[in-house]
C-alpha cells in the first residue's frame, strides 16, 4: 500500500541551530502513527513540516510526499492546496479553533462547500451527517462556547475531514483534557483510521501512543532515539530515553504511599461548597493528619479546587465547618498552584519576591539557598522575572517560598499537571521528599487517578457536579 | 537599574516615540514659552490688529493686535497646567474608591459603583455644561466639571483592574504567606496598573484639554482675555481668511498636544 | 470651478427659469421663536408677510403703510387712522376697522411700547378708521405704531387664549412655512394692494447665529441677501465676485454704562476719566474697521434731529485722565492700579455676546483703563443680566448696544433710558431733572423750532454729564447678492424690503 | 434570550439614572444659577433690548416663578411622571412639541454620523487590518490618529471651509435639503469613523491571527474564504464594543456640531436653554439628550448580542 505521508531527512533550523535532525517518516493508511516527546523535542516542526506551515524564520530541508505529490520541505507553498484534500490537521484545544460567532453546522459545511465544492445545500446536508455519525446531531445548531471540551474536539475532527483528506495530523489532541476525555479522543481518532485514512498523531503523553497503538516514533532533542512498533517500543524500549519516559509515567512510579497520619491539622465536617449557586458537594467530612498525603480526584469541575480553597479558608464552605488545629499560624497553611507563573509578581524579579517573603518570616538568605540548593534550583535563575524560568523550576521556586512560612499542611492543586512526565515526577519527588522530612501534609489535588494512586495514602473522590 | 530595565522591557514603538516628543515640545513650550518670550499675553495694540508676522511679534498680531506667539506659549502653560490638574484631580479619587471597592466588594462597592454609573449615565461633557453653566468664564467651575466627569473613568478602570489582580492566584499566594495589604498594594497591584494609569492620564489630559476648547467654542469657556487656545481659536475664527497663521497656530499646538498625548497613550483602556 | 460643470451649464441655458423658480434666501442672526408679534413680529414685518399702520422713511418719519392716512385732533388727544381701501389679510378676508382695532387692542395687552403709550381707547369709527385716543397729548405714537408689535393681524390669528396660531396678516407675503426657531418661507400675496406686485414670488428667511457663517453663505451663493455682518467677513466679502456689501450708519450706539450710584463713579471726573481713557479711533479703526465709526456724542449722524454738530466731540487723552483720577483723589497703588482710602480702583463690566463684537470692545477698553490704572473684569454674561443687576443694584458696569430707532423715534427710547430712577438700558444711579421735563415737554410739543432747541439740549446734559459713555456708533452691513436688482437697504431695519426687488437680468 | 433582557434592563436602569440626575441637576443648578430668570426669560422672548423689569414681573406672576423652588421641582416632577415636559418658558411652547421637532434633526444628523462610523470606519479598517503594515495600513493609522486628535469644531470649520468655501461644493449651513446634512455629520462622524477604524483594524489583525482563523485555512479554504467566513463578525463585536463607550463623544459632539452648522436639533436648543436658564427646555433636552445616548447604547448591546453568541447565556 502506498504511503500517505512521507517525510525524508527532514532537517529544520533557526540561526544555525538544529532543531530537528535527520527525522524520516513513513505514515501509510490504517496503521497510525505517533511521535512521542517532551516540550522543545522537535515533534511539532515536524508536523508543521509536513503541512508547510512553519514559521517563516525557520530553514528547513528534506522532502515530503504527500498522496503521490512530492515537494522540498522548504517549500512552504507546495502543500497549500492540499490542506483540507489530502491533509487534514487537528488543532490544539479545539474550542479555540472554531469560531466563536459561528454555529457548529455551517463550520463542518465550509469544508463541504469550499474544499469540495458542493451546493450550499448539499454542503448542508453532508455535514448534518458528519455530525450525525459523531453522535452529534443535537449540536448542530450550538455554538462553540455551548459545546463541551469532547464535543468541540468532535466537531473539530468532522469540520478538518470535511474537504476529504485522507491523512489527519493531530498535534496534542489531549492538551487541557482530563484523563477521561483522552479515551474518548483516542476513540475518535482510531474511528478516523477505520473510515480508511491515515493519521500522524503528536503528544507528549505515553498513554495515548499506548492506546492508539500503530506504531510509535520517540524524539529527544530533534533527533528520533526510536522507532519501531507501539508494543515493543513501549514494553521493552531499547532508548534510555524511552525508558526514563515510561518510568516517569504514575503508573510506573515506586508504590510509597505516605501513611501514617500524625496529630490532626486539619478537620472539616459536614462540609458543602456551590459555585455560582450550584451544588458542588455536600455533607463532605474530612481529617488530614501531620505528614498525610490525601488526592482528591474527579472530572473537571466538580470542585476539587474550591474544598481546597475551602481548607484553607479562602473560600466560605456553603454549609458545615472547617478545623485548624488551635494555636497554628494562618501562614503555616500553604498551597502550590497548576500555574506557578501566575503566583508570582510578574514584573519583579524572583531574588526579591523570595527575599522579602523569607524576611516576613525571618529566615535568613542562607536558610532559603540551601533549601533551593536541594531543590535543585541553580541560584542564577532567581535573577529572572518568573515568566522567564521553565515551568517545573518555577514551581519547585513556589515550593520553597511555600517552605519559608514553616507549613504543616500545604494543598497542591494539580502542581505537575502542565509539566512534561518526567519533570512531573521529579517535581513531585522532590515535594515528597520535604514533606517526609518535615511531616507536611499535603492535599493533592489531580485528575490522573494513577498519580493519585501511587502517592496519596487516602483519597477522596468527588462526583461531576 | 530595574526601573531602567523596566523601561526597556515596556519598548517603544515608533508611535510612542513621535508622542512623547509631541508632548515633550508643548510641555517645554509651556514651561519655558513664556521665559523665552517677552511681553504680556494680553498688551494690545490696535492699531497693529492683525498685522502679519513681523520681528517683534513673530507669529504676527490678533484682532485685538495683541502678539500670537506670546498668547500661545502662555497659552501652553494654561493648558498643560490645567490639563495636569484635572488628571490629579480626578485620578486621585478614582484611584482611591476604585481600590477601595475593589478591596471592600460589599456594599461599599455597590454604593461606589451607583455613583459611578449615574455619573456616566450622561455623556461628560454634558455634565460639565450643567456644572460650568454655574458661573460661565470662571476657572473653578470648568476644573471642578472637568474632575467630576472624569474621576469615574479613573474609578471604573481601577477597579476592575484592581479587582482582577486582588482575585489572581500572585495575591492569593502573597495573602497566605502572611504579606500585609501594603505589599499586596506595591508589589502586585500598582505595578501591574501603572501602565494603564499612564494610558488613562494621558487620554484624560487629551480629554481635557479638548473639552476646554470645545466649551469656549460654544462660549462657556474660559473668560477673555485669557489666552487659551480654544478661545484663541474661537476668537479668531471671523479672521481665518485675513489672519489664517493666527488662527491655525492655538489649532496647530491644540492639535500637537492631543496627538501626541493620544499616541503615547496608545490604545484606549475602556 | 466652484460648481459641478453640469449644473453651471444649466444655469446659463434656463436663466430666467432657475432663477424665478428658486426663492430668494433671506439670512439675518435672529431666531424665530414664535408667531407672536410682540416676541419675533419684527421677522414677519421685515419680511414683509406683515404691515404696521405706519411705516418710517429712512429719516424716521412716519409714511402710509396699512394706514393711507391719519389726523390729529386740535386738542391733540385723538388720531383717526384711515385704513388703505380695499386692503384684504391673507386668508381673503376684507381688512375692517374693528379687525384693526382688535389687533391693536391685543398688541396693547402684550409687552411691548404699545403698553407704554397713554392710550385710553382704540376703537372702529365706520369700516374704515380707527380712532386711539391718549389722556395726554403724545407726540412720538405714530412712531409707537410703526413699531413691529403693532402688526395689525386678522382675529382668526388667535385663539381664545390670546396665542398666535397662524399669521394672518396683510402684507405683499404670506407666510407658507414656518420651521422655528430657523427658518420661515413666504410667497407673494396677490391680492395686496399697497403698491406695485412684487417681482419675486417666493423668499426664505434663515436666521444663522454665527457671522463667519452668514458671511460664508454670501460668500457662496447659498443666500441673496444676509444682514449683519461681522466686520472682518464684510471687508472678504468685498472682494467676491457674487456679492455686494453695503455699510451703512444706522441709530445704534455702543455704550458704556456705569452705575453713578457707586463711589467711583459719583464723581463726574472719574467719568469723563473713564471716557478720556477709552481709545474710540482704535476701536473704530482696528476692530469694527470703520474710522468714522468713534463716537463723538451719544446720537450718531444718522438721527440729524438729536445729533449736535457743534458739540465738543468725546476724545481720548490718558494723560488728562490720570489728571482728572488724581484731583479726584486716587493715587497709584503698588500694582499699578489706582486707589483711595485703601481700596483699589475694581470694577466688573458686564456684556454679552449677542452681538460679537461687544466682548471684543470690552476687552479693549479693558486694557486702555487698565493704562490709565483701573482694573475692569470683564463678564460675558446673558444680556438680561444687565437690567437684573440694574434693577438689584449689583451692576457695576455695562457695555451695550442700544437701538434709537426701536420705535422709530428716539424720544421712546430715551424716556425709557433717562427717567426719574434710569433706565435698564440707560443710566444708573444719575438723573437730571432738566433731562426729565425736556423728555416730558418733547412729548407734547409739536412746535418744530421748539422741539429742535429742545432736542440739543438733551443732547448737551448728556455730552457733558455722561450717565451712559458712548463708545462706537454702529454701521449696519448687508451683503447683496449681484443676481438681485433694485435693492434699497432700510437703515432703520424695519423692513428688509424685498416687495420692491427683482432678480437682475 | 437572558442576555437581551438582562442588557435591556441595564438600560432601563441607566435610562431611570438619567431622568432623576438631570431633572435633580438641572433644577438645582439653575436654581443656584445668579441673576433674575423672570428677566432672561422677558429677554429670550422680547429681545435683549426691549427686556424691562414690568415685562419681568408679568413673566414672573405668569409662569409662577415667586413660588418656593421645592413647590416648582414637585410640579415639574408630578407632570414628568405623566409624560409632560411642561412649557418652554422663552417661547410658551409645549417643550414635548419643541423636543419632537428636534430630535429629528438630532436624529438623522447622529444616525448619519454613526452610519458613516459603523460602514466607512470599519470597512477602511479591515481593510488595513487584513495587510497589517502596509501601505494603507499606515497611512490609514496615521489619518485615523489624526482625525481623533481633531477638536471636532476644529474639524467642523476646516470641512466648512474647504467644502462650503473652497470648493464650494456644499453648503455651510442650512437643514431643510439632504445636501445641507452631509458636512454637519462629516464633522461629527469622522472621528468616530477613525476609531472605529483603527478598533476596527487591530480586530481585524486579532480575528486573522486568532486559532478559528488559521484553522480554516488548515481545513483548505482560501484566504480570501476564511475572511469573509470569519473576520466580519468577529471584528463587529470589538468595533460596536467600542462605539457603545465612545457614543458620549457622538451626543457630546452634537452639542458642538449643532451649534456650528446651526442644525436645528436638541444640542442647539440646549446650549440656548442655559443661556436663556429655561429650567423646563433645559430639562427636556437634557432629558432627551441623555435618553437618546441610553436608547443608543441599548441598540449598540442588542448589536453586540447578535454579533457574538457568546454573550447570549
Amino acid at each position: 500500500m502506498t504511503p500517505s505521508l512521507t517525510i525524508e531527512d527532514l532537517r529544520v533550523s533557526a540561526g544555525g541551530v538544529a532543531l530537528v535532525r535527520g527525522v524520516s517518516i513513513r505514515v501509510a493508511p490504517g496503521v497510525p502513527l505517533t511521535i512521542v516527546g517532551e516540550t522543545g523535542s522537535g515533534k511539532t516542526l515536524v508536523a508543521e513540516a509536513a503541512m508547510g506551515t512553519l514559521a517563516p524564520e525557520l530553514v528547513a530541508s528534506g522532502r515530503v510526499v504527500l498522496g503521490d505529490a512530492a515537494s522540498e520541505a522548504g517549500d512552504r507553498a507546495a502543500r497549500r492546496h492540499l490542506w483540507g484534500r489530502g491533509i487534514a490537521m487537528l488543532p490544539q484545544e479545539p474550542w479555540l479553533a472554531l469560531d466563536p460567532t459561528m454555529r457548529v453546522l455551517p463550520q463542518v459545511a465550509q469544508g463541504h462547500r469550499f474544499v469540495r465544492g458542493l451546493s450550499m445545500a448539499e454542503a448542508t446536508a453532508r455535514a448534518r451527517e458528519d455530525l450525525a455519525a459523531l453522535g452529534l446531531s443535537g449540536a448542530a445548531t450550538r455554538f462553540p462556547h455551548q459545546l463541551s471540551g469532547g464535543m468541540a474536539q468532535r466537531v473539530a475532527v468532522a469540520a478538518a475531514r470535511a474537504g476529504g483528506a485522507p491523512l489527519l495530523l493531530a498535534d496534542e489532541p489531549t492538551k487541557g483534557l482530563d484523563s477521561d476525555l483522552r479515551s474518548a479522543v483516542v476513540a475518535l481518532l482510531r474511528g478516523a483510521l477505520l473510515a480508511g485514512g491515515s493519521l500522524l498523531c503528536i503528544t507528549h503523553d505515553v498513554a495515548v501512543a499506548r492506546a492508539l497503538g500503530g506504531e510509535v516514533m520517540v524524539m529527544l532533542d530533534g533527533e528520533v532515539v526510536e522507532h519501531g512498533p507501539a508494543e515493543t517500543v513501549l514494553t521493552a524500549p531499547s532508548h534510555a530515553y524511552t525508558r526514563r519516559l515510561l518510568a516517569a509515567e504514575p503508573e510506573a512510579w515506586a508504590n510509597d504511599a505516605i501513611p501514617g497520619a500524625g496529630e490532626e491539622l486539619l478537620s472539616a465536617t459536614s462540609l458543602a461548597a456551590e459555585r455560582g449557586g450550584r451544588r458542588l458537594f455536600e455533607a463532605l467530612d474530612l481529617a488530614v493528619g501531620a505528614g498525610e498525603w490525601v488526592a482528591v480526584t474527579g472530572p473537571s469541575g466538580c470542585g476539587k479546587t474550591t474544598l481546597g480553597n475551602v481548607l484553607l479558608g479562602l473560600l466560605r464552605p456553603a454549609a458545615g465547618q472547617v478545623r485548624r488545629r488551635a494555636g497554628l499560624a494562618r501562614t503555616r497553611y500553604q498551597k502550590l498552584y497548576q500555574d506557578p507563573v501566575a503566583t508570582f509578581a510578574p514584573r519583579l524579579d524572583l531574588r526579591t519576591a523570595l527575599a522579602e517573603a523569607a524576611a516576613l518570616h525571618g529566615v535568613p538568605w542562607s536558610q532559603l539557598a540551601a533549601m533551593l540548593a536541594r531543590l535543585r534550583v541553580p541560584d542564577a535563575l532567581l535573577d529572572r522575572r518568573p515568566d522567564q524560568v521553565s515551568g517545573g523550576e518555577l514551581q519547585r521556586i513556589a515550593i520553597a517560598r511555600a517552605l519559608l512560612a514553616d507549613p504543616v499542611f500545604l494543598f497542591a492543586d494539580e502542581p505537575t499537571s502542565r509539566l512534561d512526565p518526567i519533570t512531573q515526577q521529579e517535581t513531585m519527588a522532590a515535594l515528597r521528599e520535604v514533606s517526609r522530612e518535615r511531616g507536611l501534609a499535603v492535599l493533592l489535588v489531580t485528575h490522573d487517578q494513577a498519580m493519585a494512586r501511587k502517592v496519596a495514602g487516602r483519597q477522596i473522590a468527588l462526583r461531576a457536579a | 537599574m530595574r526601573g531602567l530595565r523596566r523601561i526597556a522591557a515596556r519598548g517603544h514603538s515608533p508611535a510612542r516615540l513621535m508622542g512623547g516628543t509631541l508632548v515633550g515640545l508643548v510641555v517645554l513650550m509651556a514651561i519655558l514659552g513664556p521665559l523665552l518670550v517677552e511681553g504680556s499675553p494680553t498688551r494690545q495694540d490696535l492699531s497693529a490688529v492683525l498685522d502679519p508676522p513681523s520681528a517683534d511679534a513673530l507669529l504676527g498680531r490678533d484682532h485685538l493686535g495683541r502678539s500670537v506667539l506670546v498668547r500661545l506659549v502662555h497659552a501652553a502653560r494654561l493648558s498643560v497646567s490645567l490639563g495636569a490638574a484635572t488628571v490629579v484631580a480626578a485620578a486621585v479619587p478614582g484611584i482611591l474608591l476604585g481600590l477601595l471597592a475593589a478591596w471592600a466588594g460589599g456594599w461599599t462597592d455597590r454604593v461606589l459603583s451607583g455613583l459611578g454609573d449615574a455619573v456616566l449615565a450622561l455623556p461628560g461633557l454634558l455634565l460639565v455644561l450643567l456644572v460650568v453653566a454655574l458661573a460661565p468664564g470662571a476657572f473653578w467651575p470648568l476644573f471642578l466639571g472637568l474632575s467630576l466627569a472624569m474621576w469615574v473613568e479613573w474609578f471604573r478602570v481601577t477597579r476592575a483592574a484592581s479587582g482582577a489582580l486582588l482575585a489572581s492566584p500572585a495575591v492569593e499566594a502573597a495573602r497566605l504567606l502572611g504579606f500585609g495589604p501594603w505589599h499586596v498594594l506595591r508589589r502586585h497591584v500598582l505595578p501591574e496598573m501603572a501602565p494603564l494609569f499612564g494610558t488613562l492620564a494621558a487620554f484624560g489630559f487629551a480629554g481635557a484639554v479638548l473639552a476646554v476648547g470645545a466649551l469656549g467654542f460654544i462660549g462657556i469657556g474660559l473668560r477673555p482675555p485669557t489666552a487659551e487656545w480654544g478661545l484663541m481659536m474661537v476668537e479668531l475664527l471671523p479672521h481665518y481668511d485675513e489672519a489664517p497663521l493666527a488662527m491655525l497656530a492655538p489649532a496647530l499646538c491644540l492639535f500637537a498636544l492631543v496627538l501626541g498625548l493620544q499616541l503615547l497613550a496608545g490604545r484606549d483602556p475602556r | 470651478m466652484r460648481r459641478p460643470p453640469l449644473l453651471l451649464l444649466a444655469l446659463t441655458l434656463w436663466p430666467g427659469l432657475t432663477l424665478a423658480q428658486q426663492p430668494l434666501r433671506v439670512v439675518a442672526p435672529f431666531h424665530v421663536e414664535s408667531m407672536e408679534p410682540s416676541r419675533d413680529g419684527f421677522n414677519f414685518t421685515r419680511m414683509r408677510v406683515a404691515e404696521t399702520l405706519v411705516g418710517a422713511d429712512d429719516g424716521g418719519l412716519p409714511v402710509p403703510q396699512l394706514a393711507s392716512g391719519w389726523t390729529l385732533s386740535d386738542d391733540r388727544l385723538t388720531w383717526r387712522m384711515t385704513l388703505r381701501a380695499g386692503a384684504t389679510f391673507h386668508d381673503g378676508s376684507p381688512v375692517t376697522a374693528e379687525a384693526v382695532a382688535a389687533s391693536l387692542r391685543r398688541a396693547r395687552a402684550q409687552p411691548g411700547p404699545l403698553a407704554n403709550a397713554p392710550l385710553t381707547s382704540i376703537t372702529a369709527d365706520g369700516p374704515g378708521v380707527v380712532e386711539l385716543r391718549t389722556s395726554a397729548p403724545f407726540t412720538p405714537l405714530l412712531a409707537f405704531l410703526a413699531e413691529s408689535s403693532s402688526q395689525i393681524l386678522a382675529p382668526g390669528s388667535w385663539d381664545e387664549t390670546g396665542a398666535v396660531r397662524r399669521l394672518i396678516a396683510t402684507g405683499p407675503y404670506r407666510l407658507v412655512g414656518f420651521q422655528p426657531p430657523f427658518r420661515f418661507e413666504v410667497e407673494r400675496f396677490e391680492a395686496w394692494n399697497g403698491g406695485p406686485a412684487p417681482a419675486i414670488a417666493r423668499a426664505v428667511y434663515e436666521s444663522v447665529a454665527r457671522g463667519e457663517t452668514r458671511a460664508l453663505m454670501a460668500e457662496s451663493g447659498r443666500a441673496d441677501l444676509v444682514f449683519t455682518l461681522d466686520p472682518a467677513g464684510t471687508d472678504r466679502l468685498r472682494r467676491s465676485p457674487r456679492v455686494e456689501v453695503r455699510v451703512m450708519p444706522i441709530p445704534r450706539t455702543q455704550t458704556l454704562k456705569l452705575n453713578a450710584g457707586l463711589p467711583q463713579f459719583s464723581d463726574l471726573r472719574t467719568r469723563q476719566a473713564v471716557s478720556l481713557a477709552i481709545d474710540r479711533d482704535g476701536i473704530a479703526r482696528g476692530i469694527l474697521r470703520s474710522p468714522a465709526a468713534a463716537a463723538t456724542q451719544l446720537f450718531p449722524p444718522t438721527l440729524a434731529e438729536w445729533h449736535v454738530a457743534g458739540l465738543a466731540p468725546l476724545r481720548r487723552d490718558p494723560a488728562a485722565a490720570r489728571r482728572l483720577l488724581a484731583e479726584a483723589g486716587w493715587t497709584s497703588g503698588p500694582d499699578g492700579i489706582l486707589t483711595r482710602e485703601g481700596r483699589p480702583f475694581r470694577f466688573t463690566l458686564r456684556t454679552f455676546s449677542t452681538r460679537p463684537e461687544l466682548p471684543v470692545v470690552a476687552a479693549a477698553i479693558q486694557e486702555s483703563l487698565r493704562e490709565v490704572g483701573i482694573d475692569m473684569q470683564v463678564a460675558v454674561v446673558v444680556s438680561s443680566e444687565i437690567p437684573a443687576g440694574h434693577r438689584d443694584g449689583t451692576l457695576e458696569a455695562a457695555l451695550m448696544a442700544r437701538n434709537f430707532s426701536l420705535v422709530p423715534d428716539p424720544i421712546g427710547t430715551l424716556l425709557a433710558d433717562f427717567g426719574p430712577r434710569g433706565g435698564d438700558w440707560g443710566a444708573m444711579g444719575w438723573a437730571s431733572p432738566e433731562l426729565i421735563e425736556i423728555l416730558a415737554t418733547l412729548g407734547r410739543s409739536t412746535e418744530a423750532a421748539e422741539r429742535a432747541a429742545l432736542r440739543g439740549r438733551a443732547s448737551t446734559i448728556l455730552q457733558a454729564e455722561l450717565p451712559v459713555i458712548p463708545v462706537v456708533w454702529y454701521d449696519h452691513r448687508v451683503a447683496i447678492s449681484r443676481r438681485l436688482a433694485n435693492v434699497s437697504v432700510d437703515p432703520l431695519e424695519l423692513s428688509y424690503r424685498i416687495e420692491a426687488m427683482r432678480w437682475a437680468e | 434570550m437572558g442576555g437581551v433582557v438582562r442588557a435591556l434592563l441595564r438600560r432601563a436602569v441607566q435610562a431611570v439614572l438619567v431622568t432623576v440626575l438631570v431633572s435633580g441637576l438641572c433644577f438645582t443648578l439653575v436654581r443656584l444659577l445668579p441673576g433674575d430668570q423672570a428677566l432672561r426669560v422677558a429677554e429670550g422672548r422680547y429681545g435683549y433690548d426691549r427686556v424691562t423689569t414690568a415685562s419681568a414681573d408679568a413673566v414672573r406672576a405668569e409662569l409662577g416663578l415667586d413660588r418656593p423652588a421645592a413647590e416648582q421641582f414637585m410640579a415639574w416632577v408630578a407632570r414628568l411622571a405623566q409624560g409632560d415636559l411642561g412649557v418652554s418658558l422663552v417661547t410658551g411652547d409645549r417643550v414635548v412639541e419643541e423636543v419632537a421637532y428636534q430630535l429629528g434633526h438630532t436624529l438623522l444628523l447622529s444616525l448619519a454620523a454613526l452610519s458613516l462610523a459603523l460602514l466607512a470606519g470599519p470597512a477602511l479598517g479591515l481593510f488595513a487590518g487584513l495587510r497589517p503594515g502596509g501601505v494603507l495600513d499606515q497611512a490609514g493609522m496615521v489619518g485615523a490618529a489624526a482625525l481623533r486628535a481633531l477638536p471636532v469644531f476644529a474639524l467642523g470649520i476646516g470641512l466648512m471651509l474647504l467644502f462650503g468655501v473652497t470648493l464650494g461644493w456644499l453648503p455651510v449651513a442650512g437643514f431643510h435639503a439632504t445636501e445641507n446634512l452631509v458636512l454637519p455629520a462629516l464633522a461629527l462622524g469622522l472621528g468616530l469613523a477613525a476609531a472605529s477604524a483603527r478598533v476596527a483594524r487591530d480586530a481585524t489583525v486579532a480575528a486573522t491571527s486568532a486559532p478559528f482563523f488559521g484553522f480554516a485555512l488548515l481545513r483548505g479554504l482560501t484566504r480570501a474564504q476564511a475572511v469573509r467566513q470569519h473576520v466580519p463578525r468577529n471584528a463587529a463585536v470589538p468595533v460596536l464594543a467600542y462605539l457603545g463607550v465612545n457614543l458620549a463623544l457622538l451626543v457630546e459632539g452634537v452639542v458642538v456640531v449643532e451649534s456650528l452648522f446651526g442644525w436645528p436639533g436638541i444640542g442647539h436648543a440646549l446650549s440656548h436653554a442655559i443661556a436663556a436658564r429655561d429650567v423646563p427646555m433645559l430639562q427636556g433636552t437634557a432629558l432627551s439628550l441623555g435618553l437618546i445616548f441610553v436608547a443608543l447604547n441599548a441598540f449598540t448591546d442588542l448589536a453586540i448580542l447578535a454579533a457574538d453568541p457568546r454573550r447570549r447565556g
